[in-house]
């Protein structure tokens, strides 16, 4: 065994973290730039300036939502009620402002509290009630779904009271006309997942705890509590996504949220995270994220008929994630 | 004209956006905007979300529509707050703006739509006629949320209340406009309330659905069922007696003369801001008529 | 002995970063036990799964009574009479253990509906032949480490095959239990058959096998007949180099504090009254026959598992320990018996193991401080000599052995007071035991208490100041210094309480 | 080590599997049971024969799908495409019998094909495709849901022009007034899926499969092969659920489905069965869509609001799970 010095890995510990994102996430990065250049060819103002705005814009809800679940889902677990979660932080953050005169900053915190504590009752059934996570978070978006609707007594919750709530998500960001702030919110709060994800402590258990929870136990890891902190992370997320998705409607909107969770899911994985748990990449989720919604956006601008766009966008979820696993396998 | 073409097209083109997609009702909304399209010469695209609640991929369809340069859109908001920025914009752009069904709000300049309060108003006088004004209702609806799901049942019950103060409701489920969850629904209600005289459904979905909730419960004409919209199934069981009968909007109508008036808009035409495609009661007797036929759609 | 039923030649396989086998030449003769050593990573396992048609080889050839052969699939295989029994378990925990072993060739009535019945009449002949009691009809999931070993075994034999492969089937065995599987193999050689046969217990060579062949980091490097053969000298070949010797001395520093003291532990079934201390500085042993319940009452202690009642003290305080994490706070380690279930995560890499029992210290706030992480990892590696291409090498690609020393390392690390051992040298080779048992006295010196739980009796008596002996949950006896023997022990390890009317099922 | 004998054992042999398929789905049972007596003693109405006949018909279509895909949960699967696929082979018999003419036994016959075609290519997806079975399954959901829309023209297949199309449900068995066909069609179709569960290789490999994947591959089980069929029956049992739905209707309706597979997963796992795989019961999946069907009947027949029935079902089901997880635990 020919032993290396030290210093020269530590000199690189850096480039080859970066690096072996960079490969992780190789091929759906590939795909990611021949779809767009594909509609680009095929319309060339899909790569408008507004254009591109759009699909930032439309990436934002489910870039947070996926966000959150890829923490889920580098445990092994995964999150179903991400999207009833989301709305329901949104009802209640509507609520708080408008039944119980919450101020501006207060509702959009109080969301977010709404948001973690669904996920730590995610995280609750699934470490002190034994629930399979699919089960556990199944029985919250149905919970989530119902009280939504109860709370807001059916009727979407306007936010038109605070002026300016709407700006938060459409406003312009530091004046760039077409620039809106959510990218700019979805940008920064994927920057902070990156280093929660990569430089902390939840990010190293939540890898752990997929690649083996009960070794991760009998390391003396506390992980009950990791998992809940992961659900509540992950409710936050949501809770994120509830501000981003009511100040853009500028209401809460009881009945939606069913159907995000899918989607959010699908960013993850498209993105490169297995489901099993035990790795997996941020930069990932968010190109995940990207393919979705440009994909969408160009087969609207193709003007591809409403009920051929699912089918496709099944087919390239399945092929993006089979030519990830392939990269994986020639590795 | 300030409207620009498209660029691979020289007909003008017109983005319709409805509520939703699956649904009869978008479909025949679609067939009647198509035979406009064609009768006037110009382009046409019709989309929708996937469930009547997506609010947020209806704006961001709309803004990718916007993309595509149209000359007029054409829009029925799941929620008129969430799109009214964008619509502003798109108006000082120079494109034109129609509302259709639950319409856009102050922006359209033309909206063309029935009123579904004074439709379901129109259920109910036929339901209380048929039950020689006494007697009990259930009713079984398709949304609690989408707007016009609601207004189809909060016509109803108003006209009830107000004007028919011995008859009864008794009931209020939702089914989702799934034909087995509304079939269930219904055997459900029947269930609870075996007195029951009367059915009143808000959809094609809720409709067909409780019409095979009554065959299985074999309470068919037992119990009467008032209907909305219109399908094959439908139209066979009103043919039949066995759904007493049920209104219709004209959604074939409505989209017709939705692309019409947008036409018109980019033509310099002079278009009435309020276009009523009407409501109707239809029967075993009247269907039909000369006047109901064309409005009756599979 | 006659002609060669199975001829490798000029094998050579590449995992990413390793070159597992370079050149490497095997043969076994009709009606042969043959044995095959080498250190950890030598690429035993390796070549035989190329053998069994689970890699596929980068080169080299295949010869099955002398026809060149393709062994693309595990059925290949089968179908060529080759049957493996691997190192690590590959059950089905859910199944049923006949169930278990007729996988893939299950009894059938009317060619469709499956026969129970007849599966598990046949396994019970089998266990019948291995003179085991195992109940044909439970699920291997309930049996212990060792039982499932057996139904391995079982399974393999109910093949029927012509060439039976065998890595390390002894590993988690104790002595009676090798015995009855020795009878087995040599049954099966009488039979014509041959059997390859993979062990780090280099005493039961002499013993068992006819040819031995030795690897060294991937290389093939000599085959000599076991009659022929000098141990000692197999040993040098295998390691290339002068082995580490110790010799236990007697314990000398009675009036140490004691640093573990239980009273009067009862867990679930296999734990009664479990009462013991373990002083600080010494190796306490824990010998029994496999089921004793001596895992039972390190988890008892480690993870609070099955707790019903009892005291434990560390260094006279009393502690409650319900749960993993309360136990590394007091200062307790567990190596399990089990790596790959409970020691380490498999999908993460060597740095990541290493630290991950002491992220506390390797952390600021939360923040990981990698710089520190990777210089401790890095210095484990040296201390233990882990055979890895970078410490950011997935732990999964590394050979059994070099698996457990990462165990090792990771509660090295953590410098913990009182270390629990569970057959701490499961599947490590004489050169990284003899290493390891250096380990346990170093850390001994150090000051730390030792429990080590052992079912190989010479390591028990070599490496252990003191020893309890354990029979169904009940320490039956205690022996220290010159009364540690083979045969006090094995009279301890029987000691069955009758009166209780327990008879193990 | 004492010999016990080994004869008693054997005999022992079918009263234990019938004993541990029993303490399997005690839990559940009491469950179910005491919810009938709740209902029963809230509205005494709930016990009538044409009720019991309600619930029963109304387990029907979720009874089949339910009981297809707990074959794939057996292997630690999952398939959320079921709601979908019962869909489109509904569609797709529809347009045999109306568009090519076929006769009635072939549709039907085609009709479940086309399911167990759907569940093939899902199996393919998930053995050569390596794609998860949450996304393979997602992917064919997404694919199938267009794909109806599209082969129908958005419209609904009607099969009035086979007149006894709808007798196959709703019709009265042996002439029993308002005993519903579909449910001795359900009983039938539950007993065949228990015969083929616990008598034949391909329950006895779902399990194994879900068991340890890698140890009944080593021993020789063409894994891959056996998971394609055992997608593909659950598939089928979809194309059986596409019948009794599209009878009942007497029509196929494009754009039904989606939901529906998370009923199923429910029912499945409400009746005991884990998402780990390697373990289940038959009879538990049919106790667990019983328990959907009249815990919902009978929150309607007590006119409890819709948006709450939602919730209900939601605790219903974390409850059932952890009350069978503490049986297991304890047990
Ligand atoms: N799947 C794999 N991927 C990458 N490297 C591997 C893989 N399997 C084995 N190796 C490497 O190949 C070498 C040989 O491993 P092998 O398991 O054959 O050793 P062994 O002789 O059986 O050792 P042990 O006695 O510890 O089981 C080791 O260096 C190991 O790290
Ligand atoms: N998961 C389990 N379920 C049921 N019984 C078990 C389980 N694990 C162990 N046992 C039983 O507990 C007893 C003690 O097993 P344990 O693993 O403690 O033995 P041991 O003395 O540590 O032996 P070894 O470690 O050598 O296998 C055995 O009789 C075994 O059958
Ligand atoms: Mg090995
Ligand atoms: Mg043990």
């Amino acid at each position: 065994m020919i032993k290396g010095s030290i210093s020269p890995k530590m000199n690189n510990k850096m480039n080859k973290s970066l690096r072996r994102d960079i490969s992780h996430i190789a091929i759906i990065l590939g795909i990611f730039v021949l779809m767009i250049l594909f509609f680009f060819i095929l319309k060339p103002n899909y790569l408008s300036y507004d254009n591109i705005m759009t699909i930032l814009l439309a990436t934002c809800v489910n870039g947070l939502l996926a966000l959150g679940v890829s923490f889920v889902i580098f445990t092994g677990g995964i999150d179903i009620s991400v999207g009833c979660v989301m709305t329901f932080s949104s009802v209640m953050s509507g609520i708080a402002l408008t039944k119980w005169g919450f101020s501006l900053p207060l509702t959009i915190v109080f969301g977010f509290l709404v948001g973690a504590f669904c996920g730590a009752v995610n995280g609750f059934g699934v470490t002190k009630m034994f629930l399979p996570p699919f089960i556990a978070t199944m029985a919250m978006q149905m919970i989530t779904k119902g009280l939504s609707l109860v709370v807001s007594g059916i009727k979407p919750v306007y936010f038109t009271s605070a002026p300016g709530y709407q700006n938060i998500a459409t406003g312009n960001f530091l004046g760039i006309q077409g620039f809106y702030n959510a990218i700019i919110i979805l940008i920064v709060i994927a920057v902070i997942a990156y280093i929660i994800f990569s430089k902390t402590l939840i990010g190293r258990f939540a890898l752990a705890i997929g690649s083996n929870e009960e070794a991760t136990r009998l390391s003396g890891v506390k992980v009950d509590n990791w998992k809940i902190a992961i659900y509540s992370l992950c409710g936050l997320f949501a809770g994120f996504g509830g501000l981003i998705m009511s100040s853009r409607l500028n209401s809460a909107q009881p009945q939606l949220g069913a159907g995000y969770e899918l989607e959010a899911i699908a960013a993850a994985v498209i993105g490169g995270n297995s489901l099993n748990g035990g790795e997996g990449s941020i930069v990932g989720t968010i190109i995940g994220a990207l393919i979705i919604s440009s994909l969408t956006n160009g087969l609207r601008i193709m003007s591809v008929s409403t009920e051929l766009q699912s089918a496709i966008v099944g087919v390239v979820l399945a092929l993006a994630v089979y030519f990830d696993k392939m990269r994986r396998k020639n590795a | 004209q300030p409207a620009s073409k498209d660029t691979q097209d020289d007909k003008p083109y017109i983005a319709m956006i409805a509520l939703g997609y699956g649904h009869q009702f978008w479909q025949a909304v679609r067939q009647g905007a198509e035979e406009a399209a064609k009768d006037y010469n110009v382009r046409i695209t019709f989309e929708g979300p996937e469930e009547e609640t997506m609010v947020d991929k209806q704006v961001d369809m709309l803004k990718t529509a916007l993309a595509n340069n149209p000359a007029a859109v054409a829009l029925a908001a799941i929620d008129v707050e969430s799109v009214t920025g964008i619509l502003k914009d798109a108006k000082a752009k120079g494109i034109r703006i129609v509302g259709f069904d639950s319409g856009t709000g102050e922006e359209a300049e033309a909206h063309c739509s029935t009123d579904n309060l004074q439709a379901a108003a129109l259920a109910a006088e036929n339901a209380a006629r048929i039950l020689n004004g006494k007697g009990k209702i259930g009713i079984v609806g398709h949304s609690q949320t989408v707007i016009d799901a609601v207004q189809r049942v909060d016509g109803f019950v108003e006209k009830i209340e107000k004007e028919y103060p011995d008859i009864e409701i008794v009931d209020i489920q939702y089914g989702d406009g799934d034909h087995l969850k509304s079939a269930e629904v219904t055997k459900g209600m029947l269930q609870a309330h075996p007195d029951i005289d009367l059915i009143y459904t808000s959809n094609e979905g809720a409709c067909v659905g409780a019409y095979n909730g009554l065959k299985e419960a074999g309470k068919i004409k037992e119990v009467l069922l008032v209907g909305f919209d219109s399908s094959a199934a439908m139209k066979e069981g009103v043919r039949s007696g066995e759904i007493v009968g049920a209104i219709t909007q004209d959604p074939v109508g409505m989209g017709y003369k939705t692309v019409e008036a947008a036409v018109k808009l980019l033509n310099g035409e002079k278009v009435d801001s309020f276009i009523d495609t009407g409501c109707y009661w239809y029967d075993a007797s009247n269907m039909d008529e000369d006047h109901i036929k064309p409005l009756l759609y599979d | 002995m006659g002609n060669k039923v199975i001829e490798m030649k000029g094998i050579n396989k590449s995992f990413p970063g390793v070159k597992a086998l370079d050149d490497v030449y095997f043969d076994l003769n009709a009606g042969e036990v043959h044995a095959l050593v080498g250190e950890n990573g030598a690429g035993k396992s390796t070549l035989m799964k190329i053998l069994t048609g689970i890699y596929s080889m980068d080169s080299g050839s295949i010869m099955i009574n002398n026809n060149k052969v393709n062994i693309d699939t595990v059925r290949d295989a089968q179908k060529l009479g080759i049957v493996m029994i691997h190192q690590e378990l590959n059950l089905m925990n859910h199944l049923t253990v006949a169930e278990n072993i007729f996988i893939g060739r299950e009894k059938k009535r009317m060619r469709i509906f499956l026969d129970s019945r007849e599966q598990n009449e046949k396994s019970s002949e089998i266990f019948a032949k291995l003179n085991l009691d195992i109940n044909p009809n439970i699920r291997v999931g309930d049996l212990t480490v060792a039982k499932q070993q057996m139904v391995e075994i079982a399974k393999a034999l109910s093949y029927d095959s012509k060439i039976l492969i065998m890595d390390e089937p002894t590993a988690s065995l104790t002595d009676s239990e090798i015995e009855d599987l020795f009878r087995v193999v040599k049954t099966l050689r009488d039979e014509g058959r041959s059997i390859i046969y993979i062990s780090h217990r280099l005493e039961e060579l002499k013993i068992i096998s006819d040819r031995i062949t030795v690897m060294r980091d991937g290389r093939y490097i000599n085959t000599v007949n076991t009659q022929e053969a000098d141990i000692d000298d197999v040993i040098r070949m295998m390691v290339g180099r002068e082995i580490f010797a110790v010799k236990q001395e007697p314990f000398t520093k009675e009036n140490a504090p004691v640093a573990l003291k239980v009273e009067n532990l009862n867990a679930g079934r296999m734990v009664q009254n479990v009462s013991f201390y373990v002083r600080q500085g010494e190796i306490l042993g824990f010998a029994g026959l496999v089921g004793a319940g001596r895992t039972e009452v390190a988890r008892a202690i480690f993870a609070g598992e099955n707790y019903e009642s009892g005291d434990v003290y560390i260094y006279g305080k009393k502690v409650k320990i319900k749960n993993p994490s309360d136990a590394v706070k007091a200062g307790i380690a567990y190596l399990s018996e089990d790596r790959r279930r409970f020691g380490l995560a498999l999908g993460m890499n060597v740095d990541e193991n290493i630290s991950m029992a002491n992220m506390k210290e390797f952390s600021t706030l939360s923040f990981i401080n990698f710089t520190k992480s990777l210089k401790n990892s890095q210095k484990q590696k040296e201390a233990l000599d882990i055979k890895t291409p970078s410490l950011k090498q997935k732990v999964k690609f590394l050979s059994g052995g070099n698996q457990q020393k990462l165990v090792l390392a990771k509660w090295l690390s953590r410098d913990s007071n009182i270390i629990i051992f569970d057959e701490p040298t499961r599947g490590i080779d004489v050169g990284a035991k003899s290493e390891i048992y250096k380990l346990l006295n170093d850390l001994a010196e150090q000051g730390k208490a030792i429990i080590v739980i052992s079912s190989e009796l010479p390591e028990i008596i070599r490496i252990c100041n003191r020893v309890l002996v354990m029979c169904e949950g009940r320490i039956t006896g205690e022996l220290m210094g010159e009364e540690i023997d083979q045969n006090k022990i094995m009279q301890y390890a029987i000691k069955r309480n009758i009166s209780n009317g327990r008879l193990t099922s």
